[in-house]
């Protein structure tokens, strides 16, 4: 199902598609995790398929979306992809929790319930203010293409800085949410040895795999979408004349921003609006031992929990941050250095220009080679000469590089085709005739007769 | 109290000590490296006198770059100091070990590194950008072997927690077991991976400034003066806590299992000192030895650790 | 004197259960609307007697009221109602063109559905619970539900569809009367009311059709649609 | 039979109550043909339409003390049923009096009716809700058949009171097909009523066998056969009504064509008139036959219905056909919770009856006046109603969503539980088709609703724009009413409503011999027990 996302959101005006990305995706998975848990709650070993199931969907969504967001070039289709990534990893917490809890493996259970919850909660949060900044961006240059993007950091400097927050976050790096969610979810996916089955244990070591390489390359990716849009030189003139975002839109992602923020360093909040809505008992994965309260992995493992704390991690990293300010202050006291602005090294030809720069394309080349069966990447190169074919003496070149989506091709376009063909079969049944309405009547009278004859 | 005190500034001890020798750890691979291939080499303490001269130093920065590009040493060696407050190092504890285990340094390198190929693409330049592009890639291959590695090694040690999972290994060793079979498929992976995150051949030379190999040095190539020392330093810190990590986790003999006495203590950090010069030897070994892998030829090598490690996990199911 | 009513009861059935469905095959055969309200007429006649034989039966004194309602409202006002109204449409409009299936073709679906009725009513109750009246009114009144149903299917006419429902509502009250002895009369007094308010509603919309579309022909009247 | 009335008291205030409440549409209908000017005929409107708040808001909190109210005997009987349905009926009535001051004094103002029309529509107006009002009093089956009966017919001439070639054609089809289904309903009704007196032979030619009291008394005793086929008359008949399909035909036409406050009224709340009268029967069946009957079909209709709504909304061109697709849409996810029963999908589907009966008219009440301002109904020439008219494309918006079932709105809580219900129920096969008909919904109504909302307004239309906005507090206003409801309910449902869905679930399990509570299969799983109510509070994570 995760097609229509990459089409819809970047149609979708930015606020609007801040909106669907962070809420409206939610819908789907509180379904899932309602209808998972309250109803159909599973609680027999068979009933692990299904979270076997969500797993294998969980993890495969997860690094689809994650390897196409890697290599988009629309910022909004980019973040669209992205979102697919992180259902993934909500679906593969989902999935996981219901594998524990068919073994009856009830605190296991809660965990990862509720790291897929705050992951779900911190996507929200992330999600919104990237769409909110390539909002901006778009707002001010009036292009969605990174192509065309780039040096915004220097003109919009704290739509960049929020922009970056929601990076990091998304990245899954410390001490922002994202990370305190990945955090949850790998400890529950470390625990899964706690399953007897083996075959299930195997499985979600492989789920591990995905799950890992998802999260590297959507550092990878950020790194390009940020990089490619903020820094550097502008590639075209929309960059060029950029201004800062308004206020109302700046004050927009810093709500979001700070949310990132506050649920990076007390998770507690967070837990606790999750525990209202679905009933699970956060409170004994935190330990309040200290000052900072600590998140941990469940306690009836038969190993000694592993837990981090969110609070200490900021107070450590500030107090270290200090010591390194201090201590270079120290090293470099007495000496007066002076920070010269001059251009960037161009090996001595002069001119660097945009052109030079890394694109988009060039820039997640590697990566896309590395998984060119999945991408099913077609380069055509289009060279120009100056002297009939003489190769020496090019005028240009232009390379074309384009990615299909293999699940597009082979699975969704002949359905929704055959769907689309349906309901439009359906539709015509209004036809205007009043005689083929009655018709409609009497032969459903007529069916349900007969129905009623077989049940 | 006092107790408490006294664990929390033996941690911050180890963490200053591994900060502060981790350029000397440099020197130490440097000159072997050098004396492998007949070099003389530079005093083991060259990388000091460079991190004092460079601190002292002008600087230079490109008129293309942004608050990105002067913020990214900063937050470098910020993440990194702080991730060396987790690790133990010469005890099988840190004082801070429920705050932040393995997962939580890892993140911490992550923030690193991605504030780094940020500034090597803020600059505007083709190296920045080359550099990021393959700094993309490796690091997207790293992450799940990396992954994979500790989820060997915290089945077989339990949990994430770097002080227990390096007191376990302790302490299997001390009641008699060498190696467990699915940690020494761990060790190899871990292996690969180090190489791959501290920058070493065959993944990259840390050596060179040629376009066609550099990696790391690509995105750092417009730092100069206080910048550039911070960003060499806490990429020696980086270093130092992987080799400590590696040395604690995979080859516990010698490390006290519990702080029981002042000779214990001795032992364990005489014995981790000599373990930490064995590695470095070899890895600086294995540079002289082996030449910069192709760039498309390393998802090979990562791919090998991933399933080495993928071995482990079965070793430990099966 | 009551062994004498039992042998004639299965005569006067029969006789007004054929009057009903002639009736209504008359419509079926016909094609313009006077013609269908002469047969309405006759037929709510005929509904009329056959509710005073059931009245007679049963011995119930509402079931008189109901069948004099009958014959007032159904033979009477209504068609008289219809013919005002429609008065001032042009003739050539008041007759059915071209029915989708033909005249020729209703008759047999007619039949069919006659024939439909029987097995659906024989399936539907069972035999025990059902006196002589109640089940040899039950498939007539079935018939004229699903007749008047299937001549609303088929004619394009919009009086026509009007009388069709016309023949529904009289079936309904045959089964009605038949099978249950008459609803309470207020209840009863309420449906020919709304009835009653329902042709007139028709016949104003009838009257409107035809001075905005020039046509009573409801395949015409396809403007409202989904394509 | 149910709970005796002991009080002596009461039975008589309340037949009053019932009584004035019928008599207060009743008297300004006549009001409003004697005065014959508008203004005055707007107040009568406004105020007989206020007294019917009150009162219908005095008789519920009589229901809910009291659990029944019964006036004149057995002539009237008001249960909490019958309560959660008339509720909306004031409500509606009352705030769409409101709007129609402004709606249709602007259409007087533009020359497009004339005095005649406005006495015609507040005429229409008054005797439609007094049909409407009768609809869930009746005890007795067959006056709530001439009730629904009147209602189209009223409505009918409320239709045609444009006497536009889509109006006329509307209400032509409208009268055509609600009578045939609705003759179908009597044909039902008249089955139940005979099965009744077959069971009970002392009740024959009794005046109170038609009671629905009466019927679900002896629900055991009668004739399984009887009750299959009657009760599949009156499926059809008053599903016909209810615009379910295949027999919703009529209703885009006659709801997009009436006049908006009448569209409102028709969605918003006749359609739960005719469900009602569907699930009166409903209830008596489940005590014949057992679960799986009526609720098959009923589920089986409802599916069909949004499917075929999905598939029209997804097509719509017309924002007003859209608006009621919808509704076919929301009345075959009601039909189809009462199929999934069960605690969850009884409480679901009452809340959503109620939700639905705020939304829908909200949304009605934005697209009159934009089609107003924009001149048009179709969706390709409306863009950008944010800019053009802030409130009321805001308001728009926030219905919109709420229809779609977005969280934090009301309809989202509803359609959550039903679909919970019918997981819960074992019926996979027909939750995900309804999940996935709800996603073609929401693909298909979120895409024209982003680019009216959003669009770039056509410089054309921005130019033919007057310079005042909006139009006007009074079409402002009562839609502000409805936003702020449909925000509400999204949050917490309020105390009376709790207590009136109990009472109905008490309703239908005094005919089920497996009482509602415990036929779903509710198995909370250990970490995520939750009660229904903290259903309502929670919002999602």
């Amino acid at each position: 199902m995760h097609l229509w996302l990459p089409k819809a959101h970047p149609a979708a005006p930015s606020n609007m598609s801040a909106l669907m990305s962070a809420v409206m995706i939610k819908i789907a998975i509180y379904g899932l995790v309602r209808t998972t848990f309250d109803f159909a709650g599973p609680s027999s070993p068979d009933s692990a398929w299904w979270g076997l199931l969500l797993i294998a969907a969980g993890s495969a969504s997860a690094l689809i979306g994650v390897l196409y967001a890697a290599i988009e070039k629309d910022i909004k289709r980019a973040l669209a992809f992205s979102s697919i990534e992180n259902i993934g990893i909500i679906i593969l917490g989902l999935g996981l929790s219901v594998v524990f809890l068919s073994y009856n493996l009830k605190s296991l259970a809660s965990f990862a319930l509720l790291a897929s919850m705050m992951h779900s909660l911190n996507h929200a949060a992330f999600k919104s203010l990237l769409f909110m900044g390539a909002g901006s961006i778009i707002f001010r240059t009036h292009t969605k293409n990174m192509e065309q993007l780039g040096g915004l950091a220097k003109k919009m400097p704290l739509t960049s800085l929020l922009f970056l927050v929601g990076a990091l976050a998304i990245s899954g790096l410390p001490p922002l949410n994202g990370f305190v969610s990945e955090w949850l979810t790998m400890q529950a996916l470390l625990s899964s040895y706690q399953v007897p089955n083996t075959l299930l244990q195997i499985s979600i070591s492989f789920a591990s795999i995905a799950f890992a390489l998802t999260a590297g390359i959507a550092l990878a990716t950020f790194v390009k979408i940020f990089g490619i849009s903020f820094l550097s030189r502008p590639r075209s003139v929309h960059a060029e004349r950029a201004t800062e975002a308004p206020k109302s839109m700046i004050a927009g992602m810093a709500v979001a921003g700070g949310m990132c923020i506050i649920f990076g360093f007390t998770p507690f909040l967070g837990i606790s609006v999750i525990s209202s809505a679905f009933g699970v008992d956060g409170s004994q994965f935190i330990m309040p031992t200290s000052p900072f309260q600590s998140l941990s992995a469940p306690q009836d493992a038969p190993v000694t929990p592993a837990s981090i704390s969110m609070p200490a991690l900021g107070v450590m990293m500030g107090s270290v941050a200090a010591a390194v300010i201090g201590f270079i202050a120290f090293a470099t006291r007495g000496t007066k250095t002076v920070r010269r602005v001059y251009s960037t090294w161009d090996c001595g030809f002069g001119n660097l220009n945009e052109r030079m720069e890394y694109t988009p394309t060039s820039l997640s080349q590697p990566i896309r080679t590395v998984f060119k069966s999945l991408y099913r990447t077609s380069t055509s190169i289009d060279k120009q000469y100056f002297f009939g074919s003489n190769a020496y003496f090019k005028k240009s070149i232009s390379v074309n590089s384009t990615s299909k989506d293999v699940f597009e091709d082979l699975l969704y376009q002949p359905l929704t085709g055959a769907a689309i063909a349906f309901f439009d079969r359906v539709r015509k049944m209004q036809t205007g005739k009043v005689n083929a309405y009655l018709l409609y009547i009497m032969i459903a009278l007529l069916l349900l007769l007969v129905l009623a004859r077989l049940i | 109290m006092s107790e408490t005190l006294t664990l929390v500034a033996i941690g911050i001890f180890q963490t200053i000590a591994i900060i502060a020798f981790a350029p000397l750890l440099m020197g130490i691979m440097r000159k072997v490296k050098a004396r492998t291939q007949k070099r003389l080499g530079a005093s083991v303490l060259q990388p000091y006198y460079d991190l004092l001269k460079l601190l002292k130093k002008d600087e230079v920065v490109s008129d293309q770059s942004s608050w990105i590009f002067r913020a990214a040493p900063w937050v470098m060696l910020v993440a990194t100091a702080t991730a060396a407050l987790f690790v133990p190092i010469f005890l099988p504890f840190s004082p801070f070990g429920t705050a932040g285990d393995i997962l939580v340094m890892l993140g911490l390198f992550g923030l690193a590194r991605f504030f780094i190929m940020l500034a090597g693409l803020d600059v505007a330049s083709a190296f920045g950008g080359l550099g990021t592009s393959r700094e993309m890639m490796i690091s997207a291959l790293v992450e799940p072997a990396l992954f994979l590695t500790i989820f060997v090694v915290s089945l077989t040690l339990g949990g994430t927690n770097l002080s227990s999972i390096v007191a376990a290994s302790a302490g299997q060793f001390v009641s008699g077991v060498l190696i467990v079979p699915s940690m020494l498929f761990a060790l190899i992976a871990f292996f690969v991976v180090m190489l791959a995150e501290s920058g070493r051949i065959p993944f990259d030379n840390p050596a060179t400034h040629l376009e066609l190999t550099m990696v790391h040095e690509a995105m750092v190539l417009e730092y100069s003066g206080k910048s550039l020392a911070m960003i060499q330093w806490s990429q020696s810190i980086k270093q130092a806590i992987l080799l400590a990590l590696f040395v604690n986790l995979f080859i516990p003999a010698g490390m006290a299992s519990s702080i029981v006495g002042i000779d214990t203590a001795a032992t364990s950090v005489v014995s981790f000192i000599a373990k930490v010069l064995l590695l470095s030897m070899l890895v600086a070994f294995i540079e002289t030895r082996t030449a910069k892998w192709r760039l498309f030829r390393l998802p090979d090598l990562l791919a090998m650790a991933i399933a080495s490690s993928m071995i482990g996990v079965l070793f430990f199911y099966l | 004197m009551v062994d004498s009513m039992i042998l004639a009861q299965p005569d006067i059935l029969m006789l007004s259960s054929a009057g009903l469905l002639i009736a209504t095959f008359a419509v079926v055969v016909r094609r313009g609307f006077v013609d269908w309200l002469s047969a309405y007429r006759y037929q709510s006649i005929v509904l009329a007697g056959a509710a005073a034989t059931i009245a007679y039966f049963a011995g119930a004194w509402e079931i008189y009221i109901a069948a004099a309602l009958t014959l007032l409202i159904k033979a009477i006002i209504i068609p008289k109602v219809l013919l005002r109204v429609t008065r001032k449409i042009k003739d050539e409009l008041k007759t059915e063109a071209n029915p989708y299936v033909s005249l020729r073709l209703s008759v047999v679906i007619a039949a069919l559905l006659v024939g439909l009725s029987y097995a659906l009513t024989r399936q539907m109750l069972p035999d025990s619970t059902l006196d002589k009246v109640a089940s040899t009114y039950l498939p007539v009144s079935m018939s004229l539900f699903l007749i008047g149903l299937f001549v609303m299917v088929n004619r394009r006419l919009a009086l026509n569809q009007v009388v069709g429902l016309l023949i529904i509502e009289n079936g309904l009250f045959l089964f009605t009367t038949a099978l249950t002895h008459g609803l309470s009369i207020l209840i009863e007094i309420g449906i020919f009311a709304d009835i009653l308010v329902g042709v007139v509603i028709s016949s104003i919309l009838l009257y409107r059709i035809s001075q905005t579309f020039d046509t009573l022909d409801v395949g015409e009247l396809e403007k409202l649609r989904d394509d | 039979m149910g709970l005796p009335i002991d009080s002596s008291a009461f039975p008589t205030q309340s037949s009053v109550l019932v009584l004035s409440l019928l008599l207060t549409p009743a008297a300004s209908g006549i009001l409003v043909t004697v005065t014959r000017k508008k203004r005055p005929v707007e107040i009568i409107t406004i105020v007989s339409a206020a007294l019917i708040l009150v009162q219908a808001a005095l008789l519920v909190a009589g229901v809910i003390s009291e659990k029944q109210i019964r006036a004149f005997g057995d002539l009237f009987l008001l249960d909490a049923f019958g309560a959660l349905v008339m509720l909306p009926i004031a409500g509606v009535g009352l705030i769409s009096a409101l709007y129609s001051v402004n709606y249709m004094g602007r259409q007087y103002d533009r020359g497009t009716i004339d005095d005649k029309h406005i006495i015609r529509f507040y005429q229409g107006f008054n005797v439609f809700m007094l049909t409407m009002l009768l609809v869930p009093v009746s005890n007795n089956m067959g006056t709530m058949w001439v009730a629904i009966e009147a209602t189209t017919l009223v409505s009918v001439l409320l239709i045609m009171l444009y006497t536009k070639e889509n109006a006329i054609e509307a209400a032509w089809k409208y009268l055509i097909i609600a009578t045939v289904g609705l003759s179908f309903a009597l044909f039902g009704t008249v089955f139940f009523y005979y099965a009744n007196i077959t069971a009970v032979p002392a009740e024959t030619g009794s005046e109170t066998a038609m009671n629905w009291s009466d019927m679900v008394a002896h629900a055991k005793l009668l004739d399984p056969n009887i009750v299959k086929t009657a009760f599949i008359f009156v499926l059809i008949g008053f599903g016909t009504k209810a615009g379910l399909a295949p027999m919703h035909t009529w209703l885009p036409d006659a709801h997009s064509e009436a006049p908006t406050p009448v569209s409102a009224l028709l969605s918003g709340v006749l359609l739960n008139c005719s469900i009602y009268g569907i699930l009166r029967f409903h209830i008596i069946t489940l005590g014949t036959l057992g679960d799986s009957f009526s609720s098959t079909l009923l589920l089986i209709l409802g599916i069909v219905s949004v499917g075929i709504a999905a598939a029209s909304i997804y097509f719509q061109k017309d924002m007003k056909r859209m608006l009621a697709y919808s509704s076919v849409e929301h009345m075959g996810i009601i039909s189809l919770a009462f199929g999934f029963g069960g605690f969850f999908g009884i409480y679901g589907a009452l809340l959503h009856i109620i939700n639905h009966a705020v939304a829908k008219p909200l949304m009605f009440f934005a697209s009159g006046s934009i089609s107003q301002k924009y001149e048009t109904k179709s969706m390709s020439e409306i863009k950008g109603i944010i800019r053009n008219m802030p409130i009321t494309g805001g308001l728009f918006l926030i219905g919109g969503l709420a229809i779609v079932g977005m969280p934090p709105f009301n309809m989202f809580m509803s359609e959550f539980m039903i679909l919970g219900a019918g997981f819960g129920s074992g019926q996979f096969l027909a939750s995900s088709l309804v999940v996935l008909f709800l996603v073609v919904v929401f693909a298909g109504f979120m895409r024209h609703l982003i680019k009216m909302v959003f669009g770039n307004p056509k410089p054309k239309s921005a130019a033919s724009m007057d310079s005042s906005s909006e139009m006007g507090k009074l079409s402002v206003v009562p839609m502000a009413v409805l936003a702020a409801l449909v925000i509400v309910l999204g949050f917490y449902v309020p105390q009376p409503l709790q207590a009136l869905a109990s009472d109905v679930i008490h309703i239908f399990n005094q005919g089920s011999d497996t009482p509602a509570t415990s036929i779903a299969p509710i198995k909370p799983a250990a970490v995520a027990q939750v009660p229904a109510t903290s259903i309502n509070q929670g919002g999602l994570g």
